[in-house]
């Protein structure tokens, strides 16, 4: 099958994986070359992306990308960039060789994501919380138009202590926006440590509920779970729908796994080189942990 | 209610002479810019079926409830939420919609600065910020309410687009243009009525300033209800002898470099005039261009780093120095440092 | 009793409601004259102020306005200021003559709460949305000192669709903030009319209990309940309370009762004759209505 | 790393002569002022136990970990939360702490403007913003990240106080006055290590200019890390035969007017030169102050208008027109117009 095709993108279960483990793979790498980046939020959110893309729910053009008619995916951890940035170079929206300039001056691949400048990006964004504002924009728009198009949206575990991402709430609940999916990409961590220790937000599904949306919650590592709960998404009528996924920090990277330092921060060649290794043997996935479940220490570096 | 007479009461304004494109017909009436927003609103609506308005739970102050009225469909209020309602702006906007976001112009840019950078103006998307109640005219709200550091927050940002309409006829104009316009938009409008200084069917085009009145010897660059303000003070400077020329700086951003560099080369001093702090604004605009390319003398009027208070627009415009007579004693001064040259 | 005395001031029921009367009279009596102003969140702020004030709640010294063991209040609808500025003055901070000046460029009674000018005010509000923050920075700080002063803070129900509102939600839970109470002026309007309307906060119970607040319902206009949830609230260990409090915009004033057009317009002198009968009527207090029941149009006038 | 050598990569570095109060032994070192922010932050927390710290999930970047090491109950983490940091900092202000709230640039005063200004600024409580990654020095984050407009934003608040420091003794030395400053600080600083150019002990007064050389042809005026830019311009410059001045404008606000009017009457030009957008910040500060005062050349030095982008401090400053050669290039151009005189 040929990924970069306009349309949707329906993998198997094998191939997903293995998208799943190559995206994962340029993250590392791609981070490791440029010295800096977050490989942390970005392996954690990588599965997510790969079954939106490659699962048979993106409707995209990767020749278009600015068709009207697409769907549409607001990263609105922006930090994640290189996990998108992987995802839409392997659906063809440009060279996969283009990663390699990631947060280089002369590189259309900014350390956060730029729509101006990325064939593909929908949203720019980088300061957190104003993600799924744009996003209830977005699914406004599609709601005046009676467009068949949805809107995607992945926020970080942290970045909902910001206010404004309460404020979008409320209005998507309000406005019935049912065009609108969110995924929480719940790995418990933030920089400076575990989320519940630093400005706990928990318990984060009845915050939703009381802000009127239907929740899922899911192992945000199983492909079969996240496009189950992608489905039913598409089904509730009414309402906004919010895919709480357990995710792991760093999944994929043994040592980078429920570790906050790894948050910002890039490998040295002998990390990454152990790393692609851990990676190369990942292709068929393994067993998930669920977010709320360790953290490393208080992450003193910074690539912010 | 005028709040541009210096409290002299007297309805017969005199009108500078050299000033030919200002209908003097239009002198008695006096419109808020929110008003002729609201209205034009409506008529783009009806024009560009795209154009779509937000506001965040002052729809009758801000006079959106118009447009809210004939298109209800069209019409989003997002609360008391203007971070939200920015960002809204944005995605509407990146899906072919062209939105106008409208609340008090404390709010929004001040309560949304993050919002407008990222979502707005680093994306370049084409939401047009239409904020209405801004500087001390907001009256006795007082200082929360009081608006005098948002041109300096807008001007600050790249891609944006600053406008400052002088009164209703310009705000109708300025609001077809920044519908068509592709990019970002800040309209700086005002909650008090003030004198209509053009026709209705006025034209305006963004980065143009208006050269009201030649001058000869200095000239008076403003900008909102401080043109008509300039306007007055050049007929009482005109009584001294002294030739004022009087520009309205409508557009804060682009510059209009070219206007700015000739007046400033023909009349070799500047006196600015806005309603909005000493700091950031018209007045810096007008400083930092010409500090590098001409250096001439020039003197600003605004309120002087501190916080409004309650009171009457007209108490307030005195007692923070934006009378007629403070812009004929800046006059005054840009004129002396102008005759003592360069030391 | 003494009303201008140092500590707490405790009324009998009777003397509460004849407070509270002379407060709504105050209220109407200064927006009138000032001919600007917002009489309807004035009105039904005006029981919860009185109950704190006089019903044996704030512990504050009205000669010493800066009293650090004081009790602390923070009007986060700052819009209300006219019924803190009548209860300040009853209860002794500055002369009532003083309230004639509301809003005149001469006064220190600003149009919105100003701490640096007028007594007894103890945060500057007026933009919605930051007083929640205030307190539980107040709050804080009397945990640090483990000071015995309580912390108390008045939203209104449009207000909360700020965001800031729900990071300090967050936050004051997180800290275990249990010296600090919140009071929802829950009246069902805001400025463009029904807050169902504009932009749902229902349900705003589920909404604060999600955000680890206790949460308690009372009848806001009657003394006895809110005196009570407060009481309950001083009792309640390592959370922060909110009593939702039901009231009516415009209480008192029977043409101004849930009427959004009153929320930010003056009364013309023949209203004011009207309102003020109505008020000197009124002493012992009447039935109150449910703050979700009914509202008049949207509110066109703008007293902003 | 070095950011501010223009790709030279020569450890020695000239000084400007007629420098004598900047220590040349400290050349070598390169400290971010962020990371000596940390440390006095703990020396102010030992000696003042009213100073509290609070930051918005960003402690092990904005170095405030260090002081929640060493007083762990004075710490507040308010999370990514950035708009109620601010409320909560002066929630304790009001009842007498002496808080620090940090996070970066972009965010404070960025994403909580309207917060600054009332609850702090209008407020008048002394919550010092200590603000860290500030300007094109991120470097690989790119624009969301780069603060290029935080100056204009600070300034145009009335009771604000704005800091700059230029190296890290400096930072130790201003951290130290603002705690004991009664009313609101802005405190910039950034990522990047910088050189030291004062001794440890070097002592700051809030609105104080330091003339680090005194100048004959013109005064380069800078802030922060433009500071060592302008000593190494000013080298060049010497060795042109151009008598240049240097300036550490290290407080923004209040400006120091006395030693600007010096300045500009002695050398009648000057330059401006911040890591910055050109509109807003210092360079405006200068010519809104001197036009109306002294008019003279001001040629502003700083990022022209644009967002910033990824790359690494030095390629950015280099990108952005930020070197010794740009300021140099910058002070022909204050040369010429200043010969050629009022026209
Ligand atoms: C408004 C804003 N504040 C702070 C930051 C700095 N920042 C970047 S990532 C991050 C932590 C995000 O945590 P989380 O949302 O949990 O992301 P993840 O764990 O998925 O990486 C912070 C504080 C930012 N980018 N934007
Ligand atoms: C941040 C902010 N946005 C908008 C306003 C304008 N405003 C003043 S009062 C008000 C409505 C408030 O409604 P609510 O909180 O329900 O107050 P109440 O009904 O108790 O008067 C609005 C939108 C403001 N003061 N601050
Ligand atoms: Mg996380
Ligand atoms: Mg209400």
């Amino acid at each position: 099958m040929d990924l970069k095709t306009a349309g949707r993108v329906t993998l198997g279960p094998r191939e997903l994986a293995a998208t799943a483990a190559r995206v994962r793979r340029h993250i590392v790498e791609t981070i490791g070359r440029a010295g800096s980046g977050h490989p942390g939020g970005s392996l954690s959110a990588a599965d997510i992306l790969v079954a939106l893309y490659f699962g048979g729910v993106m409707n995209v053009d990767p020749s278009r990308p600015r068709w009207p008619g697409r769907d549409r995916l607001v990263l609105s951890k922006g930090h994640a960039a290189p996990a998108l940035y992987a995802v839409l170079a392997e659906r063809g929206f440009f060279p996969v060789e283009d990663l390699a300039g990631l947060r280089n001056i002369d590189s259309h691949l900014q350390g956060h994501p730029d729509m101006k400048g990325t064939p593909g990006v929908d949203a720019s964004t980088g300061s957190l919380g104003q993600g799924l504002s744009f996003a209830v924009g977005l699914a406004l728009a599609g709601k005046l138009d009676r467009a068949p198009w949805r809107v995607y949206v992945v926020l970080g575990d942290g970045e909902v202590q910001e206010g404004q991402i309460w404020e979008a709430a409320m209005a998507a609940a309000h406005y019935r926006l049912d065009n609108l999916t969110a995924y929480l990409d719940h790995n418990g961590l933030q920089i400076d440590g575990r989320v519940e220790d630093v400005m706990s937000i928990s318990p984060v599904a009845a915050k939703w509920q009381a802000f009127g949306w239907h929740v899922i919650e899911v192992d945000g590592h199983d492909m079969d779970r996240i496009l189950g709960a992608t489905a039913e998404a598409a089904e509730v009528k009414g309402r906004p729908t919010m895919v709480v996924a357990r995710t792991v920090k760093g999944r994929g990277v043994s040592f980078m796994e429920n570790r906050a330092e790894w948050h910002g921060k890039a490998p040295t060649p002998d990390q990454l080189a152990e790393a692609m290794r851990e990676l190369g043997a990942a292709d068929a996935g393994g067993p998930a942990e669920g977010g709320d479940s360790g953290a490393g220490e208080r992450g003193e570096e910074d690539g912010q | 209610m005028s709040t541009t007479r210096g409290g002299s009461g007297d309805g017969s304004r005199p009108r500078p002479e050299g000033m030919t494109r200002v209908q003097t017909a239009a002198q008695a009436e006096a419109v808020a810019t929110r008003e002729a927003y609201g209205r034009a609103l409506v008529e783009v609506g009806r024009r560009r079926p795209e154009v779509v308005v937000l506001d965040a739970d002052l729809s009758g102050s801000t006079k959106t409830a118009l447009f809210a009225r004939e298109f209800p469909d069209r019409f989003f209020n997002m609360g008391i939420a203007e971070a939200n309602l920015i960002g809204v702006a944005a995605g509407l906007a990146a899906a072919g919609k062209i939105p106008f976001a409208s609340t008090f112009a404390v709010f929004a840019p001040g309560r949304v600065y993050d919002q407008l950078r990222v979502s707005v103006a680093y994306a370049d998307l084409g939401v047009k910020v239409a904020a209405t109640h801004a500087g001390l005219s907001v009256g006795e709200d007082g200082a929360t309410h009081q608006a005098l550091e948002d041109i300096a927050l807008t001007r600050v940002l790249p891609n944006m687009t600053v406008i400052v309409p002088a009164d209703a006829s310009e705000t109708r104009a300025a609001v077809h243009a920044a519908a068509d316009h592709p990019g970002p938009v800040y309209l700086r409008l005002g909650r008090a009525p003030v004198p209509v200084i053009y026709p209705e069917d006025h034209s305006f085009t963004i980065g143009r300033w208006d050269v009201l009145k030649e001058g000869r010897d200095l000239t008076l660059i403003a900008c909102g209800l401080m043109v008509d303000v300039c306007l007055q003070a050049a007929v009482a400077l005109a009584g001294e002898g002294v030739l004022a020329g009087v520009v309205n700086a409508s557009t804060l951003k682009p510059l209009d470099t070219s206007t700015l560099l000739e007046v400033a080369r023909r009349t070799g001093a500047i006196v600015t005039a806005e309603e909005h702090s000493v700091i950031g604004g018209l007045g810096s605009a007008v400083t930092e261009f010409l500090a590098g390319e001409h250096p001439v003398p020039v003197v600003r009027v605004g309120v002087g780093d501190r916080f409004g208070r309650s009171g009457t627009p007209a108490e307030l415009l005195a007692a923070y120095g934006l009378t007629p007579d403070d812009v004929r004693r800046a006059a005054a001064k840009a004129l002396a440092l102008k005759s003592r040259g360069p030391s």
